[in-house]
């Protein structure tokens, strides 16, 4: 496969469709509408359904239906439109239904929505922050991997330069290991068996297969995703072991961060960069173990404050943990604003360990 | 640090978006790698409409924003002061004339005029001025072979616009024919610009 | 030979004329009748606006107004009415807003016979998104995601809800007109009136619908907007009052 | 020397014009024509007014720009053929807000 100048939103459809996605349904909020245009135009050719939904709770209840069915099946928005899916997506999580959602965010805004979740119960979605395209196209794969691994609803947090930004990119499909079969896949098969299956949240089952109940299955949920949180935590880590100051970052603004790294460390200052790739299960241990000695960890994210609380849950010392990020979005209010800039976090860091520029 | 970057502005309805994504692949055809970020708002034809363009040799150190860039690609006036302050001094800005009055004023700019719009409207399609000023822009920097481009385009146009291809291709070639034939160009003059 | 003034180069509502719509935009000349009827009938109205490409025009009009969420816009000026009986309320959506996102909420609101004006400019297409398929979209439209054409078969059928509103008895008036002509343009404002006074003589629930262009979104030039605008809305909607009280 | 019955007249503000053409086809007596190689601060080409005006408001009505301010006179006048002079009013977009105090 030869590389391809691809619009982010192009490469994320056709990894999709790699790793079997045949149903996605949305509705158009930039930055997100350009992935449901693409997948309005490539699905039907791989035997898919692309449906333009007539609102995002419309959107994602099709898509819960064609979960329900075995189908790969996912749906998306931004920030915005992911709020009126909180009801479905702890629908899904409680009705152990696996089902890819994109938020195409308009900034960094949505960490907390994204891993504390605004539905109901016990319940969290395995959250993956690619920082460029080509990350992007491997974490969609992943996704719809963990989806039916574990049977639960999982999101992919973009943004504008993701879904908007275009790069020479090869969609290679990759290679998984087998994901359990779908027993409880509806197909109206067993109906008239004696043994019909059902969805449903209270997990009541029937007459002659009885099930758990809500009580014991909310149980057993929560267990499965404490689990997940044990072995499915990612992050990527650059000078950990001789870092002073920590800079930790999450999705696109994590090249911004490599950069003044770079930057710093050729100047002499010891300067190292943690970056969780999964938003949720948050890499505690690793951040732990990166943080161990520092005198500064400077958390760098486009918003009022809110990976820093995970950061200062985990942190070696808790006591030099430090927000130098902040809410910076442009004028149209669609995409991350003047803090999003390698001079910016530069001055920021300098500024937060007390050195002044060229003062060394 | 063999890196060239070019910020588009322009008007809805130029063409812009197309234009700079031609330039990347053909950019990309020449064995090079691209970052392109277009910017552009809710309002469609009049609206802004920039890209921030980055070509260069792999792997790519470009950030998805450009603040000292070696290059402007101007179709209107509008939005002119939206890029002009994120231009490097020295840099090489090229102009559609017809619809850019404003002088130029970044320090030791090597500007270039270009009528693409006029050009496209004699050549009787006024749609590919911005083709005619991509045109100029390859004659003028060498930045990716004209050839490349001219494929890209064929590409790009959708189906159900291609019967400008014809148009596009002889607006490229008459902006080639108006653009001063490395002036500027872009891979020999390594240190000159910094 | 002093002339006399006709009209003024903008509605004595619309602080500012600069905006951002597109060259050939119906929503311009359609907020303008509303404007002008506003002032006509000397009336305060609390305005409350959804999202599409006409909320910008809040921003330039002196009326008070509430921008609400995507699609709940009869819902919010429920609110407003039920608080404010004797204050004039305007719900401004598109067919986006009204007929997609929050085709819920317009019917309940109509049901309840709620005593305010929805009015729906309706372009068939989600315009700020740069031109994709919405529930008016015809059969036949090209949109960023029917780039085929809508087809039936694959995306199903426009809905008409003037036709759906018309047979809900809490509507009181349900009328359609559109800005593809200076003729239509005047009884399109007709209408608008005429839901105004039955609003404020608390007859129930009043609904203007106005076809507007939307060049950029349809992939046509300005000047065959119009046009355009007969051959696929029109057709297939019709212009007309499709309910209204006997005349008085 | 034929001279034209002209019963109104038109104000053009030609900056706020984005060149749309609806007001051409909207006039009844046909006075309005687009510029052909004149453009406008945004580079669209905008209507000029020609002798004939009848002051009937259908430009006004149809502008998606408020491009128009319409007039009557209440006697008709004859007006040489061709074009209104002070009809065109290149009035800039900033010197329109101070309108609005």
């Amino acid at each position: 496969m030869t590389k391809r100048l691809l619009q982010g939103s192009e490469a994320v459809a056709e990894a999709a469709i790699a790793a079997g996605c045949r149903f996605f349904a949305g509705y158009p909020m930039l930055p997100f509408t350009e992935l449901l245009e693409q997948m309005a135009s490539k699905l039907p050719a791989a035997g898919g359904v692309c449906i333009n939904a007539a609102s995002e709770i419309e959107g994602i209840n099709m898509a819960l239906g064609a979960a329900a069915t075995g189908a790969r099946a996912a749906t998306g928005s931004c920030g915005q439109g992911l709020a009126l899916m909180q009801e479905a997506i702890a629908e899904l999580a409680l009705n152990e239904l696996p089902l890819v959602i994109f938020n195409m965010a308009r900034g960094q805004q949505d960490y907390f929505q994204a891993t504390r979740g605004g539905g109901w119960g016990d319940y969290r979605t395995i959250t993956l922050a690619p920082k460029d395209v080509t990350e992007a196209v491997d974490h969609t794969q992943l996704l719809f991997h963990l989806a039916d691994l574990h049977r639960t609803p999982v999101i992919l947090y973009g943004d504008y330069v993701i879904a908007h930004s275009s790069v020479a990119v090869d969609v290679r499909p990759l290679a998984f290991p087998p994901t359990p079969p779908k027993v409880w896949a509806l197909d109206g098969s067993m109906t008239g068996s004696g043994r019909a299956r059902q969805i449903w949240t209270w997990a009541q089952g029937k007459p002659n297969t009885p099930g758990p109940g809500p009580n014991r299955a909310w149980q057993t949920i929560a267990e499965k995703y404490d689990h997940i949180a044990g072995i499915e935590a990612r992050h990527e880590v650059a000078h950990a072991d001789d870092a002073d100051i920590l800079l930790v970052s999450f999705g696109t603004t994590g090249v911004f961060v490599d950069r003044v790294v770079e930057e710093l460390r050729a100047e002499g200052l010891r300067v190292g960069a943690f970056r969780p790739v999964t938003l949720w299960p948050f890499p505690g241990a690793a951040l732990e173990a990166a943080s161990r000695g520092c005198s500064h960890v400077l958390v760098y994210e486009l918003n009022g404050g809110q990976m820093v609380d995970d950061v200062r849950m985990y942190a070696a010392d808790r006591s030099v943990v430090r927000s130098i990020g902040g809410v910076s979005q442009d004028g149209s209010g669609m995409r991350q604003g003047a803090l999003l800039d390698a001079a910016v976090l530069r001055r920021r860091v300098l500024d937060a360990v007390g050195l002044t520029e060229g003062a060394r | 640090m063999n890196e060239r970057e070019v910020l588009f502005t322009g008007i809805g309805g130029q063409g812009l978006q197309m234009v700079s994504k031609a330039l990347g692949m053909a950019a990309l055809a020449d064995g090079r790698e691209v970052l392109l970020v277009p910017r552009y708002g809710g309002m469609m034809r009049g609206g802004k409409t920039n890209a921030e363009l980055t070509i260069g040799d792999p792997p790519l150190r470009a950030l998805p924003v450009v603040t000292a860039a070696w290059s402007a690609f101007v179709m209107h006036q509008a939005f002119w002061e939206t890029i002009r302050p994120n231009l490097r001094s020295g840099a090489v800005v090229v102009v559609n004339s017809s619809l850019f009055h404003l002088d130029v004023d970044v320090d030791e700019a090597r500007s270039f005029r270009v009528p693409a719009t006029d050009i496209a409207a004699e050549l009787g399609s006024p749609m590919s001025a911005g083709f005619v000023l991509l045109g100029a822009f390859l004659a003028i920097t060498g930045l990716a072979p004209v050839g490349a481009a001219v494929d890209a385009m064929r590409q790009l146009v959708p189906p159900y616009r291609t019967q400008h291809v014809t148009n596009n291709e002889r607006a490229i070639e008459a902006g080639v024919a108006a653009g001063p034939a490395l002036a500027a160009p872009a891979w020999s003059d390594l240190e000159g610009v910094r | 030979m002093t002339p006399r003034l006709i009209s003024a180069f903008k509605p004595s509502l619309l602080q500012s004329s600069e905006h951002d719509l597109c060259p050939g935009c119906g929503h311009a000349p359609a907020w303008r009748i509303t404007l002008d009827v506003v002032a006509e009938l000397d009336l305060k109205p609390v305005v409350l606006a959804g999202h599409g490409c006409y909320t910008q025009l809040m921003v330039n009009s002196d009326v008070d107004s509430l921008q609400t969420l995507h699609g709940r816009a009869p819902a919010a000026a429920t609110g407003v009415k039920r608080m404010l009986p004797d204050t004039p309320v305007i719900t401004l959506q598109g067919d986006g807003d009204m007929v997609s996102e929050g085709l819920h909420e317009v019917l309940h609101a109509a049901a309840r016979g709620e005593r305010i004006t929805a009015l729906l400019f309706n372009n068939g297409v989600f315009g700020d998104t740069g031109g994709h398929m919405t529930a008016t979209t015809v059969v036949g439209q090209r949109t960023k995601t029917s780039l085929d054409g809508r087809d039936a078969e694959q995306h199903g059928y426009p809905i008409d809800v003037g036709r759906l509103l018309a047979q809900i008895d809490g509507a009181a008036y349900v009328a359609r007109g559109a800005v593809s002509s200076a003729g239509l343009v005047a009884r399109t404002k007709r209408m608008i009136r005429r839901a105004l006074e039955l609003q404020l003589e608390g007859a129930g629930f009043t609904f203007v619908e106005v076809l507007t262009m939307c060049p950029t979104g349809w992939f046509v030039g300005t000047p065959q907007g119009p046009e355009y605008l007969e051959e696929s809305m029109i057709a297939t909607f019709g212009i007309g009052e499709l309910k209204a009280p006997s005349a008085p | 020397m034929t001279t034209i019955l002209t019963r109104g007249t038109v104000r053009i503000d030609v900056e706020s014009c984005k060149g749309c053409d609806l007001c051409i086809a909207a006039c009844r007596p046909g006075v309005l024509h687009m510029t052909t190689d004149r453009f406008n601060q945004r580079g669209y080409r905008y209507p000029e007014l020609s002798a004939g005006c009848t002051g009937c408001d259908a430009c006004a009505q149809v502008c998606p720009d408020f491009v128009f301010e319409v007039w009557k006179f209440e006697e008709p006048v004859d007006l040489p053929p061709g074009l209104v002079p002070d009809a065109a009013v290149h009035r800039t977009v900033a010197a329109f807000k101070d309108d609005n105090h």
